[in-house]
């Protein structure tokens, strides 16, 4: 077997067990490819636990820019030997194996098709440190050091990030150094070269890298959210936290130290998002950030909010359902009981964002947009998208961006006698007038109710009143259509009947998987949808295609139900792709699905391929 | 006909407070509630509050659960934006509004199933969290508005109207108030307008946690089986009918005695309760011995009332945020939104 | 105007004021119409409150056996000046008003069009009564005397029904003889005859007369159900009470008086679901019933149960939604929610009772089903059906039946050794095999939860292991199919290319909208479904048809959407006919919907109606 | 490499109990906690507890919600059935099992997040509904599965160590059980074996709602900021990184002292726990006192344990719903099925 050779192109995968200080030297490691001007997409598979189980670290280098998982190792990092078995027998042939051969192995534990990489780490931390957390914790470093030699990684790009790392701890800039340099000369003395390769480049250009969760917290802040309530709950608590951080940063008064943001860990996701139900009754923009579990007990206030038309924002960021499910892996499964939140007749607009730039873009979006709409308002990240460090186009504003509240009735406005109907649909567009409690002394106090009541927001139980509400909130429904970011379209270089629709943090392994079908003659206009509901862009779209895959990260073709349910779409022309199990999705999965499914359209009554 | 009339709450008197206010400026929609339902004195008492402490009664925020009780605010201060949230976590809807505007007078009112039932942890954590509130339950030991089930303050041993024993410890939300860290916590008796008016008035001056147990007879779904032994013709009727059809409008029962002193109060189905007001000499800043005092007092099948405790040093949770004094919800976007600048030196530091 | 004239076919209306005690007198006026064998369809119409405000009750005297609303009122019964425009503006055309007319009224007051019938009744009661409580409560069954003599319902039906009333209390029985006495002589007296009258008639038969609560309660106690756990919350309390009340007198043990069940009023609707799935878990039947709040409140323990399967028995009694709603109104509004409650991937089975029978039938059932299935099984009722009494066909119960407990593996199959995967699809239906807690001292014990997990009920994160199960899943639901009860078809007299579909309290409407179509020459074929998933019956019905309507009582067509989804049928198939004011649709508007759409349909591209 | 073994918790000594189980058949699966974690003691204290009293392993059902220490019914007794239920609700699941099997024995297991924070409801009211259970609260003050966040239990004043400081009053479970009718409420602290596996025993043995909450220090995610001021070279390296990478194995705290004593015990933050272990003199029977005596310590600086409070003529829930003796989920479709003759009484009622 000849052992696999590639620059700049290729998978290192790093198994260790978690809380052995690993997580930051692997991420240096992937870091460090960046600087080098190549892009990275790494990946975090960690355990729900805290010490002692195994995690992993996927590193895809690919000058080619694919950020999507590709599949397959080219390079183990095997530092766990509980999972050593499974580890080896991921590598692909002609790959390399890199582990510590301080305890020598017996030879039916490797295999005869990949490339073998052995270095006493061990022993060496042994010999060069005597405390037992130093051994431990520079042993991640020195193999950091030994790969950057095997791959080429610069020594200066490596120095430059731990002192960038270290700024506030300047003390243990040194002894990392130290680390790094033993194993690069042990590398360099006991191993032979290997076929993988770094090399300089441009191909990063401007990007940054950052978490989707912290890039929404990001974007919450820009767009004016004051009140943050939350729970902790994997894999969403990092957006609080980064909430936290940047509001510390940035958000508070210059002048007396006070901060301009009040968060608040409340005691569960009921009280969370009754927080933000009241915060954003007295017109305060706020938000909550959760996972599925969480999802679930909001329901009640989701659907107070759409009835009694209150702003509130929710981040989803997703996990493996259905119940505790994989609390740390990533699905796209809660996009229909968002959608449809809450008893009774209800539906909610939910945001898509493909990328940590879009968490930004959307973050802040999200919030006009619950002002506007006066409803809630879901931002759906997901596990890999929020957790994961993204390679992204930089975050922009707008030098003169306003914040739109919406409609809300002034003080002056209602002291010049304008007629205030809080459910009242003045404009046609479903959206009614709101007033702020406290703004005049004796107008436009109105009472807020889950119950049924007039466009004047007085109680009632009857029919006619009852419907012509409900009517109006659909038209609301529909005026959202128009504010909820457009679909993004990705025409194929050919006329094609066919078309692939796909969302959120699908979207790298589906453009790798574009790319491919396209090599092997297979192609495919493709949407991005961005948002619920979908506006006629969509609904076009599919129109004007025989057969549209629908691609995502659940078991029943959440958004496909959508699309057929709110585009009144015949099912027989969405063909569900659908990977679900909890690591993100590859291009070749979705290639390999797309690929059987063409060969069964083009056996199918309705042949016309355009090929 | 039949359609038992309300009166309006207003006081017949409308001298102006000394912001020019009469009472009528705040009452609200007329009551619902069943004839002498002891929340309608509640409200009375709410509305004599504000209109004594001369507040603008736009600048107060009335929330509240589901329940009888929690109907209430429609029913005074009709200058107040009000919110009828979902039952039981009215707490976390003030909460939220709370941090919105700090500006406004928070007044939560709720009833005992609200509260102490479904709604426990929300007002536990509202609590300990020190949310500057005044917070109201309506307490009458039962399920007003589902038709007389228990709520968790009904008395073990207590008896619905269809006849199902209660076997569970009642909550005392007084004592729990107490534990959890509250720090102003009062008891009264709806009908005891003298007690419980000046107690609202205080406990809204008061920054922090303020909660007030009010004993508030439903006149239609008290549990005791009455004393009564007589041939009642409304009660034959509805018990053989098995459905409580039949409703009779009650009095109010209204109370009057003095600080010290123990009142004995005969409830609509007969059932008597003993309560005893706080003398002058108690000292109300004393957390721990006010907790001694109610559990001594409760062994004797006394209900203490009268302000068990205030410290009135008390932080409340905008001071435990740090948050800047001008309202949240009235900071402009340039003290909201950091600018492209601060963005672009962040896109800076993920390179 | 010529006054309506009518024997055993017209509408009667009752506007009162809740808490003054007419709800009893109402109660008999319906049954004494049922004694005289004609059948009776009545409603409630009750306001959010306990006193003092405007309630209804309508009365349907159908001897055609019409048991829908039909819309309309011929005699209204005026006894509340609050609503008194509304009431009067209400009647047909010919139609009576029957009021107190102690009061003078100005002509203004009444319409030119009807025949107004006048009677003093307070101070009738005045002079007979001194007590105030005894005046307000004779007063009602004063009014039913009148009326008993102007339509003809016989007095010793009447008579009999008091005696039976107040058995317990026969001190009671001659002051109400008294009383109805009076108004009957009253009215005699000052009223001439009117058009509206009754005549004894077999057209009853052996029917019962029961509120849908009462018999799915009764179903819960046949079914084998030991615990339930509620929580207060109209329209399902009376549920939890009536089944209270079925246990003290048939789930007594006659030895030790000791109870065979256990009844909980737990401090909310998660408590509540929680215990269920508690008692579940080890075995006991158990059941919560609440409506579309405690639907959305139970959501992430309805996902626990589907994930870690175990049995549990919701009902839902709908009411108005979205959030508190018009919580005394009528919806069919939670289909939804329940069919894929919770967040991650979600089905479960629905059950969809058309009457009281159907809610002894399902009630029961229902338990054998999430024994079978080992997962939560939602009986979808609604306040028309739970909290009126409905006529409908006598309850049975056959004698041999025995509860169905699903797969248990026992003692002796653990001890003889058979292979336990608590998880393992032993019988490829997807069910696997339980075990009880305790059962056996060494063998089958294992850990439940809602995390992924083998075969073997061993924790696993691996993605193969998790999607394995979640097809599992799938198949379980597969089998459900075959479980849930058959549609029930009613073919049109004339073949036809048009097919309606609709279920639950809806049935008796539509069934006389049905016959009403075909006097106009309009023929559907109609199919009741009563329950989710659907079998192939449903499918094949909407593959054999053009068009069909789907008539349900919700605004968002939610069974509809549940039929696209599952069944992978197209949406322009299926024409959604909703009414969802909160009362319960009637005859007449179905009949225009589907007229109004037929209509549109003839002239559509698909013209071929087979006439 | 990295992976850290841990010690299965077998006992070496492998004598068997009078039923003829030795340790090893009370034991679970190998503990994923980190090592040194309290929980893991308490996990062994039970074990020991269920040995010593001789139960058949399989005759006990463990229930626990989520977090480090609802995970640990998986690491003892592996021939019981285990429910790790969702977040908060394990006390309702548990009320329900009870309820089907009146003859098994009940072990709620559950964290001071699980049980204080969301869970504050359940626990209050399964207590007060007096189900026959034994209630154990790990608590350490943090929610340790989720990385370190403050729980209900957090004393006022920590810091986290993201740098956070928690102002919200910490609640006192135990105080809380007092006041809701717990009628077994014991303390310990998970380094207490001697302590510890006495208070499981009782409370096993106890008819009625038990409580114990055991002080368990969690080694990762302690909340005070430790006073050792030397250069800790793992601590400022996941400063620097600000995250929690690096975990360091601990040894787990033990404490070994008399009734009557105070026990100062030093955290691995290097905070400070002043532990009162309750005289021999002690009265447990008197629930008013009892409350007194724990405001008492409290107000001082010291947490009580030991067995605070027991009524032993206790009754629970089986006994005030007057449930058959036989288990529910062991009834026959006779005892259940009222069958055909008398549904058509029915019927007839209904005509
Ligand atoms: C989630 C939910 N569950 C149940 C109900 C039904 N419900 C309405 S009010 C109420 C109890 C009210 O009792 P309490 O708070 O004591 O008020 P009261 O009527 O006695 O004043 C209940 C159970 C509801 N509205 N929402
Ligand atoms: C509904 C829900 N919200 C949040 C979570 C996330 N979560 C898991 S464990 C936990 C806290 C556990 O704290 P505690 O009970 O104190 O246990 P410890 O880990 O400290 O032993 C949280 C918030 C969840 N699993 N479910
Ligand atoms: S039912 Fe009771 S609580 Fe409700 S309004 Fe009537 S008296 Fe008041
Ligand atoms: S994080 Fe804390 S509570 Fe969890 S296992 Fe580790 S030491 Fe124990
Ligand atoms: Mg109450
Ligand atoms: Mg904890």
């Amino acid at each position: 077997m000849t052992p696999i050779s590639a620059v700049n192109d290729f998978v290192v995968k790093f198994a260790n067990v978690n809380g052995s200080g690993s997580a930051s030297a692997n991420g240096m490691f992937a870091k460090s490819i960046l600087r080098m001007g190549v892009p990275v997409a790494a990946r975090n598979i960690f355990p729900s636990n805290i010490q002692g189980l195994p995690t992993w670290y996927e590193v895809r280098v690919s000058e080619a820019g694919w950020l999507g998982r590709r599949g397959g190792v080219d390079l183990m990092v095997a530092m766990n030997p509980q999972t050593w078995d499974q580890d080896v027998a991921s590598i692909e042939p002609g790959g390399y194996l890199f582990y510590d051969s301080t305890k020598p192995l017996p030879a039916t534990r490797f295999r005869s098709d990949i490339q073998v990489l052995g270095l006493p780490l061990t022993a060496i931390c042994n010999a060069a440190y005597s405390d037992a957390r130093q051994r431990q914790l520079f042993k991640n470093i020195i193999y950091v050091g030994a790969l950057a030699h095997l791959i080429g990684i610069e020594q200066e790009v490596l120095e430059t990030l731990i002192r960038e790392e270290f700024a506030s701890k300047p003390k243990l800039v040194q002894p990392n150094f130290d680390a790094l340099r033993m194993g690069r000369e042990a590398a360099a003395e006991m191993l032979k070269p290997i076929g993988l390769k770094m090399r300089r480049s441009q191909a990063v250009g401007d990007r940054i890298y950052i978490e989707g969760n912290s890039a929404a917290a990001l974007g919450a802040m820009y767009g004016g959210a004051t009140v943050c309530a939350w729970y902790p709950i994997t894999p969403s608590t990092s957006l609080a936290e980064a909430f936290t951080a940047h509001c510390q940063e940035h958000r508070i008064d210059p002048e007396t130290g006070e901060a301009r943001h009040a968060i608040v860990q409340a005691e569960d996701e009921i009280a969370s998002i009754g927080i933000v139900v009241g915060a954003g009754w007295n017109g305060a923009r706020a938000f909550t950030c959760t996972s599925g579990p969480g999802i679930s007990l909001m329901q009640e206030f989701v659907g107070l909010s759409y009835f009694a038309e209150i702003p509130a924002v929710i981040f989803d960021v997703q996990r493996g359902g259905p119940s505790t499910g994989m609390p740390t892996r990533t699905q796209q499964s809660d996009i229909l009981l968002a959608a449809y939140a809450s008893h009774g007749d209800t539906k909610h607009p939910l945001l898509l964002p493909e990328d940590p730039a879009e968490c930004f873009e959307f973050g802040a979006l999200a919030f006009d947009l619950a002002d506007r709409l006066q409803t809630t308002v879901f931002v759906m990240l997901d596990l890999d998208i929020g957790m994961n460090e993204w390679l992204c186009r930089p975050l922009t504003w707008d030098e003169g961006r306003r914040l739109d509240r919406g409609k809300v009735m002034t003080y002056e406005e209602l002291e010049a006698g304008k007629d205030f109907g809080r459910y009242l649909d003045v404009d046609g567009d479903g959206v009614a007038y709101r007033t702020l409690p406290g703004v005049h002394p004796s107008r436009g106090a109105y009472f807020t109710r889950g119950t049924s009541r007039d466009p004047y927001a007085r109680y009632s139980e009857e029919g006619p009143v009852y419907v012509a509400n409900m009517q109006r909130l659909l038209r609301k429904f529909e005026t959202a259509k128009s504010l909820i970011p457009a679909p993004v379209s990705r025409p194929a270089k050919r006329r094609t009947p066919h078309g692939v629709i796909y969302y959120g943090s699908t979207t790298p392994a589906m453009h790798e998987s574009l790319h491919t079908l396209e090599q092997q003659g297979v192609h495919l206009d493709a949407l991005r949808v961005r948002g619920f509901p979908f506006s006629d862009a969509v609904m076009d779209f599919i129109e004007a295609h025989e057969t549209v895959f629908v691609v995502e990260q659940n078991r029943d073709a959440q958004l496909r139900t959508l699309i057929m349910v709110e585009g009144e779409v015949d099912p027989a022309k969405l063909v569900p792709v659908l990977g679900y199990d909890g690591s993100p999705i590859t291009g070749r999965f979705i290639t390999d699905e797309i690929s059987r499914r063409m060969r069964g359209l083009t056996r199918s009554p309705v042949p016309q391929v355009a090929e | 006909m039949t359609y038992i009339t309300k009166p309006r709450l207003h006081h017949p008197l409308l001298a102006p407070n000394a912001l020019g206010f009469t009472r009528r400026d705040y009452e609200g929609k007329v009551s619902t509630l069943c004839a002498g339902c002891g929340h309608d004195s509640i409200s009375a008492a709410i509305i004599q509050a504000a209109y004594e402490l001369d507040l603008p009664p736009h600048r107060l925020a009335k929330l509240s659960g589901i329940g009888c009780s929690s109907k209430t605010p429609d029913y005074f201060l009709g200058n107040s934006h009000g919110f009828n949230a979902v039952h039981g976590r009215m707490p976390s809807v003030l909460t939220g509004a709370s941090l919105a505007n700090r500006e406004l007078i928070y007044l939560g009112v709720s009833g005992d199933g609200d509260s102490a039932s479904i709604g426990l942890g929300q007002f536990a954590h509202s609590v300990r969290r020190g949310v500057n509130m005044t917070y109201i339950v309506e307490n009458n030991g039962v399920y007003g508005l589902t038709k007389g089930q228990f709520s968790a303050t009904s008395d073990p041993g207590s008896k619905s109207k269809r006849g199902v024993v209660n076997h569970d410890q009642a909550i005392d939300l007084v004592g729990l108030a107490l534990q959890l860290g509250a720090s102003f916590v009062a008891r009264s008796f709806s009908g005891d307008k003298d007690q419980l008016t000046p107690l609202i008035k205080a406990a809204i001056s008061h920054k922090g946690a303020a909660f007030i147990d009010v004993i508030s007879p439903c006149v239609q779904f008290n549990n005791h089986v009455g004393s009564t032994k007589s041939f009642d013709y409304v009660r034959e009727h509805n018990a053989a009918l098995n459905r409580l059809d039949f409703i009779e409008p009650r009095e109010e029962i209204t109370v009057d005695y003095a600080p010290g002193e123990v009142e004995i109060v005969r409830q609509h189905d007969g059932s008597i309760l003993k309560l005893r007001k706080l003398s002058a000499e108690y000292d109300p800043t004393d957390r721990i011995s006010a907790m001694g005092h109610l559990q001594l007092h409760q062994a004797r099948g006394e209900v203490v009332t009268g302000l068990l405790y205030v410290d009135p040093d008390a932080k409340d949770l905008h001071d435990h945020l740090g948050t800047v004094q001008k309202p949240l919800n009235q900071l402009g976007d340039a003290e909201l939104i950091p600018g492209p600048a601060a963005l672009a030196a962040i896109n800076d530091s993920l390179r």
